[in-house]
């Protein structure tokens, strides 16, 4: 990866969480389906949207990730009944706090797509992807922004 | 044992105002770093114009390790490349002379110590060393030791010249300039000094009996090691730990604090291998990858730190890791006071002769 | 001292047993400052005060003995933290015994240094509290005008849970000033936010006294302390800096009592409430609730509605 | 305190900087895959690495950090420096994931190493426990294969581990079995079809091979517990506190004795030992 910075050819790099049983195949559904959209989203699968600790997700922001999206099933359809809703009072309150200390509202999205929406699937990857890249890079919170990496004096 | 150095000699005195007209010729061959008043606290920081020194602080709350040992100091920075996992290139630590200005005398006994362990021990640290060799201090003896200090009990004080290499007394309108070193000896070669005349002196003296009355009464602390040595097992550890919320706070402010941990940071392609503070406070410190942990909790952890600087350094380096100085009385968010706790060795060790001599 | 009824049943708790030990304060070996008491015999009650300088949340230093019954003293904020650490099953109630204190605010010490123009508190030498003023040579400063800046909007100042009561009772003021400053902060534009939050916690060197004093921060290994994988590194640098404080912060999301002890044991004054209060503020508003007021209630994030607020899903 | 002897500094100039090592050979020592070994050669030509059986070394990968491993490999084996390492941590799992020809760090050697001085003229017990046999390796390669065996008495190893997967250095210990200039008694815990050889705790091991303990230095490395277990036995064959030596594990960062971690009592680990008598350990506080 390189150093973020302001090269005419920047890409957003943006990191989705996918639960396995709807969002994971709706991806799948929109690759079957040949539907286009941005190539700029890497998915890491997880059993549930539930599983997504706050932690990961500022985590991801602090390695270097323009924009992180978590996406899980409908409310009502969570394989496990109820991972999606406690996942929701967590996202809720985390792009709340996280807009409240200046982190651009785009950086971290949140999205419900079931396993049959593969064009839905591709919509709001898109979407997140325009949203990040009129951001621009990220800064605020990424290890590898310039103001970070020029030489400190440590002392 | 503790720290010392010959009895340094009067040179002469010399005004504030020709002082900081000396500190401006200083400033040119020296990073001169001095006690700086900035929004409401005194800092350790680069001087940028004479007239900034803040003449009559107390003490500053951070000590001046973070000069001769900075908080984070980069010692190795690293390319990353998928075969070569050592593309390493060693940061040279910073040439060029530092002059530590107005520095307290617990600060510059302190110093000393860090010395021992750093450069003298068994193996030389580099980065250290070269920041060493390269510093000269100018003490500035202390008018108004405060209600936490207690150098004392080290035998040492607030006029105590250890570790300067001139030591500033106030006497009123002028300072009378002690050479304590012949590094202290040139340095005064720079200053427009005034014979001494008797009136100053007696000043001088008056207020150094003043300061050292000033001086909480506290037992004293030289020959702790003896008292130490059979309490492994009792039971104050626990007690006086219990309060303790092992934030390190004492350890980060203490100017003979020295332990640090090496911590890799990855930084754009490459990253840098800092050397940053440590505290035996913190249970990481000693815990092993299988999950062992030497010190599993707060009482062995206070014990360390006891131990550490009243028996262990004193066995290695013949000083004691502790100058006196007070910060860590003052910060502890539980003002959990050091000075009890020793009271409470000493006491424990006499029981303990008393009760093996029944 | 503490007034006799209370003394003299404290000392009887210990002396039948009915504890085996009790966290109150006792005096400061710093000008103006309380340091936690841990007292097992009765003639140890003695040592025992309660004053605008007893800031510390004791409700912290209970849990390593949740196996014994432990007498505490405990502020109105200080008793929320017990509810909220008995809705977590760490504490139970027939463990404790608790004297509850109408409490008017305690001091802090920083405002005290800036009145009486020195630098810190030590400086301060005889100092003393007389009643509710400050007493120092002949300056005369009241306890109101050097509070805690949370205690000066608090609305939670009597305990809700307690076996012994001390002090005044409140009629509670509304919630309305309490948020101010996080209204204030949300005003800002985005880079101005960024700033303010950035350069308060630039004060940050990762000592962890604001977790340490917390009572709701008690797990085994802090994510802030893991070394496989390693979250972040102990020195103090931006990205570290920033991700403790937006982690660890928000793992207080509807546990927070506002009691103000992580503050308070900051050494390096950083203004933790300005991120705190938010997460209450939004808990309150989002999912009606407030922390440490029903043992019984369970803490927002470990339930669900169907009808949750979910506007900000795309 | 007896024949304490610290670390002798020949540290480079900048103690931090670590040497560029490429991995020579990669062996698996355990069936399970947790263990293995790595042989290191200098990548620069400078000149070749000279140390003690005992010593230990800080291992680098950048970005990762730094971890000590003992010597695994014996001086007399100057081709290649030896490392055997458990996979538990970060650096270790990194290193397991290294493949033939990457370069890694090392710094060293450090510690004090095996009083071999002391060692000389008298007969050897080796004992050693799971894992922790790698610097015993080193010392009894460089007894026998260093030219000077007739320096040492009698050599007697015990080496259990709990299953005969476990074993390091298996070629090694089928050579020694063949000489009959060292004795090496091999066990396992519990009994596993398949396994002809002795069963049964180090200890009880020790019990029966009864090694006299006349002019005799013993050697013992292994998780504490075997070491608790063992010690009275060794007491009871009459071996002295100050004839008994091991070596400590402590959590280490600089190795050099200055950040402070790795104390037990005054002590640094790092440069006033590993290697410890039984006696030097007894005036210092049980805290490792």
């Amino acid at each position: 990866m390189s150093i973020a910075g302001e090269s005419t050819n920047w890409e957003p790099k943006i990191l989705a969480f996918l639960c396995n049983w709807c969002s994971y195949a709706g991806a799948d559904l929109a690759g079957t389906s040949r539907i286009q959209y941005p190539p700029n989203v890497r998915v890491i699968r997880v059993p549930c949207s539930g599983r997504v600790n706050p932690l990961h997700i500022v985590s991801a922001l602090r390695q270097g990730a323009d924009g992180v999206l978590v996406s899980g099933c409908h409310p009502g359809d969570c394989h496990y009944l109820s991972g999606n809703l406690y996942a929701r009072r967590r996202f809720a309150l985390l792009q709340r706090y996280l807009t409240y200390l200046g982190i651009e509202p785009g950086r971290v999205q949140f999205s419900w797509v079931s396993a049959s929406e593969g064009g839905r699937f591709a919509e709001v990857v898109t979407e997140v992807t325009e949203a990040v890249r009129a951001l621009g890079p990220a800064k605020r919170l990424n290890v590898r922004a310039e103001s970070i990496v020029a030489p400190m004096e440590l002392s | 044992m503790t720290l010392s150095c010959e009895a340094p000699v009067v040179a002469g005195m010399i005004s504030r105002q020709a002082l900081e007209e000396a500190l401006g010729g200083w400033m040119q061959s020296w990073r001169v770093i001095a006690p700086v008043r900035q929004d409401g606290e005194v800092r350790f920081q680069p001087l940028d114009e004479p007239a900034a020194v803040a003449w009559d602080y107390a003490n500053a709350k951070h000590s001046a390790k973070g000069v001769y040992l900075p908080q984070v100091e980069r010692l190795l920075t690293y390319a990353r490349t998928r075969d070569d996992l050592n593309q390493v290139k060693a940061t040279d630590p910073p040439a060029g002379p530092t002059m530590l200005f107005g520095l307290r005398p617990c600060d510059a006994r302190a110093r000393l110590m860090v010395d021992q362990v750093m450069v003298d021990g068994v193996c030389r640290d580099r980065y250290y060393a070269a920041r060493r060799d390269g510093t000269v201090v100018v003490g500035l003896a202390c008018e108004h030791p405060r209600s936490t200090c207690f150098c004392g009990a080290f035998d040492s004080g607030p006029y105590d010249a250890t570790g300067s290499d001139i030591l500033l007394r106030s006497a009123g309108d002028m300072y009378l300039v002690d050479v304590v070193t012949e590094r202290g000896a040139e340095l005064a070669k720079d200053l427009a000094l005034e014979p001494v005349d008797d009136e100053h002196s007696q000043r001088a003296e008056q207020a150094q009996a003043k300061a050292e009355g000033a001086l909480r009464p506290m037992e004293r602390l030289v020959g702790i090691e003896a008292a130490l040595e059979g309490l492994w097992d009792d039971p104050l550890w626990q007690e006086i730990s219990a309060k303790c919320l092992a934030c390190g706070t004492c350890t980060y402010l203490c100017p003979t604090c020295h332990c640090f941990a090496v911590e890799d940071r990855a930084l754009g392609d490459g990253g840098e291998r800092v050397r940053a503070w440590d505290s035996c406070m913190y249970a990481g410190f000693t815990a092993h990858a299988s999950g062992h942990n030497p010190r599993p909790d707060q009482a062995s952890r206070w014990r360390q730190r006891v131990m550490h600087k009243f028996s262990y350094l004193p066995e290695n380096v013949d000083a004691y890791g502790c100058v006196g100085c007070g910060r860590c009385v003052v910060s502890c968010p539980v003002n959990l006071d050091i000075r009890q706790v020793l009271a409470r060795v000493w006491a424990a060790a006499r029981t303990q002769a008393e009760e093996s001599a029944l | 001292m503490l007034p006799d009824e209370i003394r003299a049943t404290i000392g009887e708790w210990l002396a039948t047993g009915e504890v085996d030990l009790f966290i109150g304060w006792e005096p400061g070996t710093v000008p103006l400052t309380a340091t936690p008491a841990f007292v097992r015999r009765p003639d140890e009650v003695d040592r025992l005060i309660w004053d605008a300088t007893c800031e510390h949340n004791l409700a912290r230093f209970v849990r390593p003995y949740r196996d014994k019954t432990v007498g505490i003293m405990v502020k109105g904020c200080d008793a929320r933290a017990l509810i909220g650490l008995m809705q977590e099953g760490q504490l139970k109630r027939e463990r404790l015994r608790i004297v509850g204190i109408g409490c008017d605010g305690v001091i802090d010490p920083r405002r005290v240094c800036e009145r009486a123009g020195v630098e810190s508190v030590e400086e301060l030498d005889g100092a003393q509290l007389e009643g509710d003023v400050v007493v120092f040579g002949d300056l005369r400063i009241p306890v109101a005008e050097i509070l805690f800046a949370g205690c000066e909007t608090c609305n939670q100042r009597d305990p809700q849970v307690y076996d012994l009561r001390m002090g005044p009772e409140h009629d509670e003021t509304s919630l309305a000033d309490r948020y101010a400053h996080v209204e204030a902060m949300a005003a800002l534009s985005e880079d101005e936010r960024w700033e303010r939050f950035t350069s308060e916690i630039a004060k940050c060197n990762l000592c962890y006294a604001c977790r340490n004093a917390c009572p709701f921060c008690y797990c085994n290994v802090c994510f802030a302390e893991q070394t496989n994988p390693q979250w972040l590194t102990p020195t103090a640098h931006d990205p570290d800096v920033s991700f403790f404080q937006i982690i660890r912060t928000f793992h207080l999301a509807g546990r927070c009592v506002a009691c103000g002890a992580c503050t308070r044991a900051c050494p390096q004054g950083v203004d933790l409430r300005l991120m705190l209060d938010k997460l209450c503020a939004d808990v309150a508003e989002l999912y009606d609730y407030v922390a440490g007021e029903d043992p019984e209630a369970k803490p927002p994030l470990t339930t669900y509605r169907q009808d949750d607020y979910n506007d900000f899903v795309l | 305190m007896t024949d304490a002897h610290p670390h002798i500094c020949h540290c480079a100039e900048n103690a931090y900087l670590p040497r560029s090592m490429q991995i020579l050979r990669v062996i698996t020592e355990t069936d399970d895959h947790e263990i293995k070994s790595f042989d290191l050669v200098p990548v620069d030509d400078g000149e070749p690495f000279r140390f003690t059986p005992g010593q230990f070394c800080e291992l680098s990968i950048v970005g990762e950090g730094e971890a000590p491993f003992g010597i695994a490999s014996a001086p007399v084996e100057e081709s290649f420096v030896r490392f055997s390492i458990k996979r538990i941590g970060r650096v270790t799992t990194r290193l397991h994931s290294l493949t033939p020809g990457t370069v890694i760090g090392m710094r060293g050697p450090l510690g004090n190493g095996f009083p071999m001085d002391a060692f000389a003229g008298k007969n050897l017990v080796v004992i050693g426990g799971g894992f922790a046999f790698t610097t015993l390796r080193s010392l009894l390669v460089q007894i026998l294969q260093g030219g000077d065996r007739d320096q040492f008495g009698q050599l007697q190893v015990v080496y259990g581990v709990r299953e005969p997967g476990l074993f390091l250095y298996r070629e090694d210990l089928a050579a020694w079995q063949a000489r009959d200039d060292i004795q090496v008694v091999q066990t396992i815990d519990v009994p596993v079809d398949g396994w002809h050889g002795q069963v049964g705790f180090v200890p009880q091991a020790v019990q029966e091979l009864a090694p006299s303990a006349k002019n005799t230095v013993a050697v013992i490395c292994g998780p504490p517990v075997m070491i608790r277990f063992t010690l009275p036995v060794l007491l009871e064959l009459g071996f002295g506190r100050e004839a008994i030596y091991t070596s400590l594990e402590n959590r280490m960062q600089c190795g050099v004795g200055k950040c402070g971690r790795c104390n037990v009592g005054s002590k640094y680990v790092c440069v006033d030992g590993p290697v410890f008598s039984m006696a030097e350990l007894d005036e210092l506080p049980p805290e490792y």
